[in-house]
């Protein structure tokens, strides 16, 4: 089945679909430019990588399928494995961010400005 | 118009590949030969023209061959990928080794005499 | 034709390549089977190389000069990748295991040592520098560059040091950026040709769009910069000056070779595909060629004159040698070509074995290696902390009378003094030269001779001091056997291309001649009648 | 013998469909490969000395899949929400300390992962020693509250489903 | 109409992706610490990812599907790697 | 015996002799002085017996081919001139050997010597025996050259060294602008034969390039004979062994430039240059010369400037150019080597006896040594031109050209007053050389008592004065038909004017200048003797200045000077200029050839679709993270990095956008490693801070660098950008690539064509490519084991010092526990993707014919699965549990690849011919089997190898660092 001849139904929804990831994930970007520190900018792609990832995995399968005329299931593995991923970043991050606000050795390396506001560290 | 995007992204690579490759500390001299082969990789890439949606991957026995992608080029910027994955990394190690032996990341192996 | 006749062109750079792979599977300590190795392979490289100039003087129809064409993958040019001998680089793959055969014979004393993987490392450059001068096509030409300047980059470093390092980072930045350069020109070329194939593009060359040809300029342009790089062409070359010195002996004397791999592509495609019957490219570059080997000549022969040591001259010969036959190209006279490809074969023999010997007369300054761990338990150790003996295996008796004659042999080849070799290239060119009065063929000539007085200038006064005025304290001269033996290999090459001088003249200038009918090789190649 | 052949069970089931997905197909030589693969690739596992992982109540997997999707669900609404500005100014985040009584790694894992994986909360750091967690919150209302819908709703049914 | 709106849909979320895309290499360039840059890289590497699932949507083709998988699989080893090396200052130990 | 022969031995057994020797031990002494005899005797005989083979006139040729291409060949020619200066050379060779043998010190590596001199020797008959110009230079400087071995054969002085050098230097400078001549005038002649050439003699001197050609010719002739302004290097070649200059500077060297005059005159010597050339060289070198020599105190140095003087009364003969000038010239030149030789070897028994040559040492020796004084006085008074002797004779010839030819040119009637004068200074310093040495008062100097020397050493001395006195009293029998056949090899028979060899002409001009000469040289001496004696200085009065050695000197330094500032000036040895050099080196050859030939755009500008403006957006990003990791690259290296990926993520899309899926794995793979390796790096590059403060000029300095860099970059991105456009906007030419597209699947059995053309169509780049991956590989491993990290990077990072202190501490911890529990959940992770991401690799490899992916890309991912528990493991846990042997790996892939190929030349295919067939397996179908397959797995197996090596040897760094660390401390708490 070629695109055009796409039921319009699957033609709204996998439109839809792909509209709403992009935009939660879009919606994780502002997110990750809007918070005032680290910690919560962290939280922010997030997003992108759960609920706006797997509208998009949806859409496309959804889309492959009907194309294929055949169960495309393949982009699952995407999700799948982003979403084992993404936290072990996520959790490093963190943990290098909190190591290194506790740390006096703010210059280091990677040298960068100290945190205008760093909130009280556990 | 994307061949003009595509043109002026190359340019912007290389502009910042060659500002970074003319810095004298070796670390921005390897990033700038980086960018620099992006541009080129880029620039061969270009050599072939644009096509979207047609890569060269053919179904059995091609019917069209001028529908498809130009598929030389992307043979040679794989192997220009390659050729300078591994030279990028010989050139991190030996400015590894210079920093070591001389004790600076001047490209020259000494702080300039002032 | 035999099987093994069929894919004899094969052999100069499957043969280095096969047994480096071997060699790797091998523990490192095993040296003496890796020299025999290597040895073999550049004695077998060497047969091959007459064979091959042989077949490429007699294997016409005709019984004349030919080129023979090499399928890769059995895919006909311009689509496959092909390789060709004809009398120029068979030429050259002789020459580079003559070259290679003496210099590994030297670094068996004790350079093969002073770092791993030496063998590997130099049956590699071998490889690359073969596959250069073989390849018919410019892409393919651009990956044996790389494998070239990889192993040179591994050689250059051999044996590491502060030294080393420091100019091995320019000289691999350099490069690095040589080969952006030789991509851009290559990719540029087949954008407006649609071909990679050297033939297929020459005629393309002849007949392509009005409106396409200034792209095609720009193409060829940027990628006679990236050769000019690799000719160490003044101002391009500063890299090769502190590299070469740097570098251990047999590392630089086998780099003789590389700034003539630039020259030959240089020839090869100036006269392939912008000779007479370019049309509107006819010529193309070749002011620009004058011009800079010119410069080179001029800036190598003032620094082989500023020389303080002896491999530091040997350097700046290199570039002499660049730049005399750049400027010859840049003439344009056929006649005077049979002389620089002449000059070409002594020359770089000449500065191979100067390298060689610079490191024998300046022995005991050079500090080895600096004792390290292994990266790896399987990697052996370095034999220099094991055995602090830096003695170069056996010695001969009267090294200095031995080293003396050497030096000498040197001194006549690289300023081009009568009666050796290097004479007869420059007497050749000279011959041509004066033939055609032109204010280039003048500054040529003029160039010529004050290069030649400029290097004997520079390298009796280094040989002065390094041979008659020893310190005390200097170390005596020793000089090992095997050492010898590579030094002495390639200067006698050198006496033997002066004694059989008119057969080799001979030779190289029916090279130049065929070089100038470039629709032979476009037949051969492409099968077609151009 | 099946504990040679098939050291992770669980594991050759996962590249057996990964090999399949990665195929795009069904035919026999997808299925061979995705085979082939199944059986030989968890062998290096032994190299790496893996421990075999003890899954002991499906009906637990289920039951926390199910929980964690919705969980998922819901905070990435109220994530959407904060940052389209809505409370912007009370809300406030933190750290804040969970004691966990499950000690497997491969609990603990999982848990990392759902907590991460969830918009507004971040695994920042575990000692292994006083089985403390340190978790960072976007939206830090009460914290015992999170305290007991960590342990209530994850661990337990990690605990059920590890130990 | 329904062809138009998967056209328009995908056309937006590509846009939007893009956008985010932006907004990360904003976060990226503009820091203020190193964490927050490889976050950015992250949020950045995500998107691109999307929108390559999109962008196959888009074309109909699937060549676009091993990219996405490998940023998928893989991508992370780029970040984890930074984040070590933040935390550690050497990426092996 | 054959005349061919006989012409080859006296060429032959000078060189063969002196290879000979060169092999004798370093004692034989006396065996190489009977070899180097034997030889010169031989190749004497040989001459002899020549001479009646040539009646006047005749020329004996043979010509043996060598560079027949440029009508180059070795032809010997014998002819009158030839014979008497080969005469000369080998019968004062002959004597020279014999003196040498009792000179020469057992000490010496005498063969050494020998073989020397006989190759010089050889060299010399080269020259008088060259039947072709180009042969003749390439004698003319092998004599230089072994002049320059004779002269430093005491190198152990610096004297010598110096005077060797300077030898060599101007001679070869004479010889290398001869060698041009002689092409020049080749060319002119068609011809470079001797016979040829002179036969062409009209068609020469009508060329305008003849006055070049001669001009290059003389330079040649005039620095071989010493002559003004190029005479000082002769004084300074004194510092060589008696034997040497009594040989060199008597008979031989020296003599080459007259013998280049005489072979020319015939063509040139009519000519004005000529005539102002030589003749003004000649005139000067003669009065020069004579007036330095009155003023030495060593017998050498007095004997050198006669050398010299002496030379240019010779050359100033051949340039009056006038016949008989050319005879007596020829005629002075056999008697100044018979009296020069013999005065030299005088000189030498007097050092060798008295162990000094200095004058106002030596003082009334002829009461010791007697029989050596008579000949020494014989043989001065000969050089002073006192009648019976042969010196007489031909400066009474001297003397009445220069009287015959006193009209027309200012010069010329100055030349008898210049001629008498310079004469008188001769009879000046040869009283000198007499009455100083021995007469006078007993030395008092002298540290032995002198004596006669060895009977054999005196005996060469002997038969020179006994030839000086014969010729001079018998000239006409002696010495007249030799010198008639060489006066009509260079006059020509018809040409041969009358002159006559007599003692006694009368009373005419010449004989009463010559009166007066000698007359005025014994007045000075009686007036200035004294003052001359003891004059402290030992320089010329008036000419202290004109110093020509010690400006050659200043020459030479600063020549060397000049070329070192012209290559600091010129050429540079720091990166950055190269770098620009090359780039704007670039940036001009394309600008030119655009310029040149005109680069027109033809743009397509189509209306954009939303598309395009998505795909612009993209590169507004990625072009924004390019420039900004540009700006960020000095200071913030991890965000550089950072926003590489960045940029280097929108170059993926890009490929995936514009159809090349393969491009866009292969880049992300690689993208990831190399993330990692710039990581490992860093941890060993210096912290660099904004804050650190330059000084205000070089902040200046600073600045206005990289303004012009940015303007270069610039231009190159705006040119780059151009180029790329001006192609892609024009249609596509149709080129290989079609070729490709239709065959991949039916003849290459794969439906990818990139891969297709990768593994088989251009399977040789491949082959090369990873070539490359694994030198680089060794190449590393290589830099690595050697690696010294700066002092300053050696301790751990901070962060892990830190680490391992802070953190929530709990009673209880040990070091390590903190990174392990921060490492729990990664690891578990990245542990368990281990395999997933295997079978990746495999799908990547497997599909790579059909789909994207291939063995490349699958290598990578192989790496990155391996790295990734390098990163959660460390490295010590990851290979006490895993094989990691990538050397061997590399190995096997480049073996794999290599024999992969290779099968196919079984079947007598060329190299990588690939085979592929469908094969019908059952259950599973029809499956493709490709021979490529194998070629990839090389591929694999190599990239894995390369690519693990070159991460691992990096990672070792630190622990080898700890490891060290750790016995270092060990170490001193044992001590
Ligand atoms: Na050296
Ligand atoms: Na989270």
């Amino acid at each position: 089945m070629s695109v055009a001849d796409l039921p319009a139904w699957a033609c709204v929804v996998v439109g839809l679909l792909a509209l709403a990831g992009a935009a939660l994930s879009f919606l994780g970007a502002v997110g990750l430019c809007s918070f005032k520190t680290f910690y919560e900018r962290v939280h922010a792609p997030t997003l992108g990588a759960t609920l706006g990832m797997a509208l998009i995995v949806a859409a496309s399968i959804l889309f492959f399928t009907l194309i294929e005329g055949r169960f495309m299931p393949r982009e699952l593995l995407i999700g799948v494995f982003l979403t084992v991923t993404t936290p072990v970043t996520l959790i490093l991050l963190g943990r290098a961010a909190l190591f290194r606000d506790r740390t006096e050795f703010a210059r280091d390396e990677a040298a960068d400005e100290p945190e205008p506001s760093t909130p009280s560290l556990p | 118009m994307t061949e003009f995007v595509l043109a002026a992204a190359i340019g912007v690579l290389s502009a910042a590949g060659t500002w970074l490759l003319l810095r004298p500390r070796t670390f921005q001299v390897i990033k700038g030969l980086s960018l620099l082969s992006y541009a080129v990789n880029l620039f061969i890439f270009s050599m072939g023209r644009l096509r979207s949606g047609m890569p060269p991957i053919t179904a059995k026995g091609a019917e069209r061959p001028e529908l498809y992608a130009d598929p030389t080029p992307q043979a040679l910027v794989l192997t220009a990928i390659v050729i300078s994955f591994a030279l990028t990394a010989l050139f991190l190690v030996v400015l590894l080794a210079s920093r070591g032996a001389t004790g600076s990341d001047h490209v020259d192996g000494r702080e300039p005499a002032e | 034709m035999s099987l093994w006749d069929h894919h004899l062109i094969l052999l100069p750079i499957l043969l280095p390549m096969v047994m480096a792979s071997a060699m790797l599977l091998f523990d490192e300590r095993r040296r003496r089977l890796k020299s025999v190795i290597s040895l073999t392979a550049m004695a077998a490289i060497l047969l091959v190389a007459l064979a091959l100039l042989h077949e490429s003087m007699t294997g016409a129809v005709d019984g004349g000069d030919t080129a023979r064409v090499y399928r890769l993958g059995d895919w006909s040019a311009p689509f496959g990748i092909v390789l060709v001998a004809d009398r120029l680089s068979a030429m050259m793959v002789a020459l580079t295991s003559v070259l290679g055969a003496g210099v590994l014979a030297f670094a068996l004393a004790r350079w093969d040592r002073a770092g791993p993987r030496f063998h590997a490392l130099f049956l590699f450059l071998i490889m690359g520098v073969n596959g250069a001068f073989l390849t018919g096509d410019l892409f393919n030409l651009f990956v044996f560059f790389e494998i070239m300047l990889a192993a040179s980059y591994g050689l250059a470093l051999h044996g590491s040091g502060e030294a080393r390092i420091r100019a091995g980072l320019t000289y691999i930045a350099i490069n690095l950026t040589a080969s952006l350069l030789f991509l851009i020109g290559v990719s540029l070329l087949y954008g407006v040709t649609g071909t990679l194939n050297m033939a297929e593009f020459a005629l393309k060359v002849r007949t392509i769009a009005p409106d396409d040809r200034g792209l095609l300029h720009v193409g060829a342009a940027i990628l006679g910069t990236a050769f000019l790089i690799k000719c160490a062409a003044w101002p391009l070359g500063f890299w090769l000056a502190p590299t070469y010195t740097a570098a251990s002996a047999p590392s630089a004397a086998a780099f003789a070779i590389l700034s003539k791999v630039g020259v030959y592509v240089v020839l090869r495609l100036s006269l392939l595909a912008f000779g007479d019957g370019a049309g509107a490219s006819a010529h193309f570059g070749q002011p620009w060629l004058l011009v800079a080997g010119l410069a080179t000549l001029a800036f190598g022969t003032l620094g082989l004159i500023a020389s303080r040591d002896l491999s530091r001259a040997g350097a700046y010969a290199v570039m002499v040698s660049s730049g005399t036959i750049l400027a010859v190209a840049g003439v344009g006279d056929k006649a005077v070509l049979g002389g620089a490809l002449f000059y070409l074969i002594g020359s770089t023999l000449a500065c191979g074995a100067m390298f060689l010997l610079a490191e024998v007369l300046q022995r005991g300054v050079d500090s080895g290696g600096q004792r390290e761990r292994a990266v790896f338990d399987d990697e052996y150790r370095d034999p220099f902390d094991d055995d602090e003996r830096n003695e170069p295996g056996l010695v001969i008796p009267a090294a200095v009378a031995a080293l003396g004659g050497a030096f000498l042999i040197c001194t006549l080849m690289i300023a081009g003094l009568p009666p050796l070799s290097g004479f007869i290239g420059k007497l050749a060119m000279l011959d041509g030269l004066a033939r055609s009065v032109s204010p280039a063929s003048i500054a040529v000539i003029v160039g010529l001779s004050l290069s030649s007085l400029g290097g004997l200038i520079g390298l009796t006064r280094l040989g002065v001091g390094a041979l008659w005025a020893r310190d005390d304290d200097a170390p005596e001269l020793v000089v090992g056997a095997a050492e010898l033996a590579g030094m002495g290999g390639l200067l006698a090459a050198c006496v033997l291309l002066a004694i059989f001088g008119g057969a080799g003249l001979g030779f190289a200038e029916h090279t130049a001649e065929w070089l100038g009918r470039p629709d032979a090789y476009i037949r051969a190649v492409l099968g077609t009648t151009p | 013998m099946i504990r040679a052949l098939l050291p992770h069970p669980l594991l050759a089931l996962g590249l057996f469909v990964t090999s399949l997905l990665m195929s795009g197909s069904v035919g026999p030589p997808s299925i061979a490969l995705a085979a082939v693969l199944a059986l030989a690739t968890p062998q290096v596992m032994r190299a790496l000395d893996a421990q075999t992982i003890p899954i002991r109540s499906p009906g637990a997997i289920v039951a926390l899949a199910g929980c964690v999707v919705i969980d998922v669900l819901r905070s990435n609404w109220a994530v959407a929400a904060i940052i389209l500005g809505r409370r912007r100014h009370e809300r406030q985040s933190g750290f804040i300390h969970v004691p966990l009584d499950l000690k497997d790694r491969y609990a603990l894992a999982v848990l990392a992962v759902i907590l991460t994986a969830t918009p507004g909360t971040l695994w920042v750091e575990y000692d292994s020693a006083t089985g403390r967690l340190l978790l960072h919150v976007l939206d830090l209302v009460e914290e015992d509250e999170w305290i007991h819908l960590i342990k209530d709703r994850y661990e337990r049914r990690l605990m059920e489903i590890f130990e | 109409m329904s062809q138009a709106i998967l056209f328009w849909g995908l056309t937006i979320a590509q846009a939007l992706l893009v956008a985010a895309m932006a907004l990360a290499a904003w976060r990226a360039v503009r820091g203020p610490r190193a964490q927050d840059r490889v976050l950015g890289l992250d949020t950045f590497y995500l998107n691109g990812m999307l929108l390559l699932l999109v962008f196959g949507i888009r074309t109909g083709g699937s060549i676009y599907f091993y990219a996405a998988l490998i940023i998928g699989m893989l991508g992370f080893a780029a970040t984890v790697a930074l984040a070590k090396f933040l935390m550690r200052g050497e990426v092996i130990e | 015996m054959s005349s061919n022969l006989l012409l080859l031995v006296i060429l032959a057994a000078p060189f063969l002799g002196a290879a000979v020797a060169a092999g004798l031990p370093r004692h034989a002494r006396t065996a190489a002085a009977i070899l180097s005899w034997l030889v010169s005797l031989v190749s004497l005989v040989s001459l002899a017996a020549l001479w009646p083979r040539f009646a006047d006139g005749e020329v004996l040729r043979l010509a043996i081919p060598w560079l027949p291409s440029l009508g180059v060949s070795l032809i010997l020619r014998l002819d009158g001139l030839s014979w008497i200066f080969a005469a000369l050379i080998l019968g004062i060779g002959a004597l020279v050997v014999l003196y040498a043998r009792y000179y020469m010190s057992p000490k010496d590596p005498v063969p050494r010597f020998f073989s020397f001199l006989l190759a010089f020797m050889g060299a010399m008959q080269g020259v008088v025996l060259s039947g072709n110009l180009i042969q003749l230079a390439v004698f003319w400087e092998l004599t230089s050259l072994f002049s320059f071995l004779l002269i430093g054969y005491w190198h152990q002085n610096a004297s010598a060294r110096e005077g060797a050098r300077m030898a060599l230097t101007v001679t070869a400078l004479g010889g290398l602008c001869l060698l041009v001549g002689m092409i020049l005038i080749g060319g002119i002649a068609g011809s470079y034969d001797l016979d040829d050439v002179l036969a062409a003699k009209s068609v020469i001197l009508a060329d305008p390039r003849s006055v070049v050609a001669l001009a290059l010719v003389l330079m040649g002739a005039l620095t071989k004979s010493a002559q003004f302004p190029f005479h000082f290097w002769l004084p300074r070649a004194m510092a060589a062994p008696t034997p040497v200059s009594a040989y060199l500077h008597s008979a031989t060297m020296v003599k080459a430039g007259i013998f280049l005059l005489l072979r020319m005159w015939p063509i040139f010597g009519q000519t004005e240059l000529w005539y102002f050339v030589v003749a003004g060289a000649g005139v000067a070198t003669l009065l020069i010369g004579a007036w330095c020599a009155i003023f030495q105190h060593d017998l050498k140095g007095l004997l050198a400037y006669s050398t010299i003087s002496h030379l240019g009364l010779i050359v100033l003969l051949l340039g009056l150019g006038s016949p008989l000038g050319a005879i007596a010239a020829i005629f002075h030149t056999v008697n100044h080597a018979t009296f020069k030789a013999s005065l030299f070897m005088a000189a030498g028994i007097i050092d060798h006896e008295a162990g000094t040559r200095d004058m106002r040492k030596l003082s009334g020796l002829y009461k010791f040594m007697p029989i050596t004084g008579t000949l020494a006085i014989v043989a001065a008074a000969a050089m002073a031109g006192v009648p019976l002797l042969n010196g007489f004779l031909s400066k009474e010839m001297f003397l009445a050209e220069v009287v015959a030819g006193s009209d027309g040119h200012a010069l010329n009637a100055a030349l008898p007053v210049l001629a008498t004068l310079a004469s008188a200074f001769g009879v000046l310093y040869s009283l000198r050389f007499i009455l100083a040495t021995f007469f006078g008062p007993p030395p008092t100097a002298l540290d032995r008592v002198p004596h006669e020397p060895p009977a054999w050493m005196r005996r060469p001395v002997e038969i020179l004065v006994a030839l000086c006195l014969l010729v001079g009293v018998l000239p006409a029998i002696t010495v007249g038909p030799f010198l008639r056949s060489a006066a009509v090899a260079v006059l020509g028979f018809d040409d041969l004017p009358y002159y006559s060899l007599a003692l006694w002409h009368g009373f005419n001009m010449p004989l009463l200048l010559s009166v007066l000469a000698l007359g005025g040289g014994v007045l000075a001496y009686a007036i200035f003797g004294q003052k001359l004696n003891t004059n402290p200085r030992g320089g010329p009065w008036g000419l202290k200045r004109l110093n020509g050695g010690y400006l050659f000197e200043k020459a030479m330094t600063g020549i060397v000077k000049g070329a070192r500032w012209v290559e600091s000036r010129l050429g540079t040895e720091r990166m950055q200029p190269q770098l620009r050099l090359v780039v704007l080196a670039a940036l001009a050859a394309g600008a030119a050839a655009a310029f040149a030939g005109g680069v027109a755009i033809r743009p397509s500008w189509s209306s954009p679709g939303a598309s395009e403006f998505i795909f612009a957006a993209l590169w507004l990003t990625g072009g924004g993270c390019a420039v900004a990791a540009a700006w960020q690259a000095k200071y913030h290296r991890l965000a550089a990095v950072v926003l590489m990926g960045a940029a280097g993520l929108v170059s993926c899309i890009t490929f995936v956008w514009m159809s090349a899926p393969d491009l866009a794995l292969t880049q992300l793979l690689v993208e990831v490693v190399t993330t990692v390796l710039l990581l490992l790096g860093l941890r060993w590059l210096p912290k660099r801070r904004e804050d650190i403060q330059a000084s205000r000029a070089e902040l200046v300095r600073s600045r206005r660098r990289r303004r012009v860099d940015l303007v270069i970059a610039a231009v190159v991105g705006l040119a780059l950008a151009f180029v790329s456009y001006a192609v892609m906007t024009r249609p596509m030419v149709e080129g290989i690539s079609r070729f490709f597209v239709e065959r991949a699947y039916s003849e290459g059995g794969g439906r990818n064509v990139v891969n297709v053309i990768l593994v088989d169509f251009r399977a040789f780049d491949t082959f090369g490519e990873i070539t490359v991956l694994g030198i680089v590989g060794l190449t590393v491993l290589a830099l690595l084991r050697r690696f010294r990290p700066a002092s300053d990077s050696l301790p751990a990072p901070n962060q892990k010092q830190a680490r391992e202190r802070a953190g929530p501490v709990a009673e209880g911890r040990k070091a390590g526990d903190a990174l392990r529990d921060t490492m729990l959940i990664p690891r578990v992770v990245m542990r368990w993707m281990f395999p997933f991401v295997i079978v990746l690799a495999v799908h990547l490899f497997l599909r790579g014919h059909d789909l994207p992916g291939g063995g490349f890309a699958a290598g990578v991912a192989l790496s990155i699965a391996v790295l990734l528990q390098y990163m959660a493991n460390g490295a010590r846990w990851v290979e006490e549990r895993l094989l990691l042997r990538p050397i061997l790996w590399i190995g096997w892939g480049l073996t794999i690849a290599a024999g992969c190929g290779l099968v196919a030349i079984g079947f007598n295919r060329p190299f990588l011919t690939s085979a592929f067939q469908y094969v019908n397996l059952p259950l599973l179908g029809q499956v493709p089997l490709a021979s490529a397959v194998v070629f990839d797995l090389g591929v694999v197996l190599l990239v894995v190898g390369a690519t693990v090596l070159m991460l691992v040897a990096l990672a070792h760094q630190s622990l080898r660092r700890a490891r060290d660390d750790a016995e270092a401390e060990q170490a001193e708490g044992g001590a």
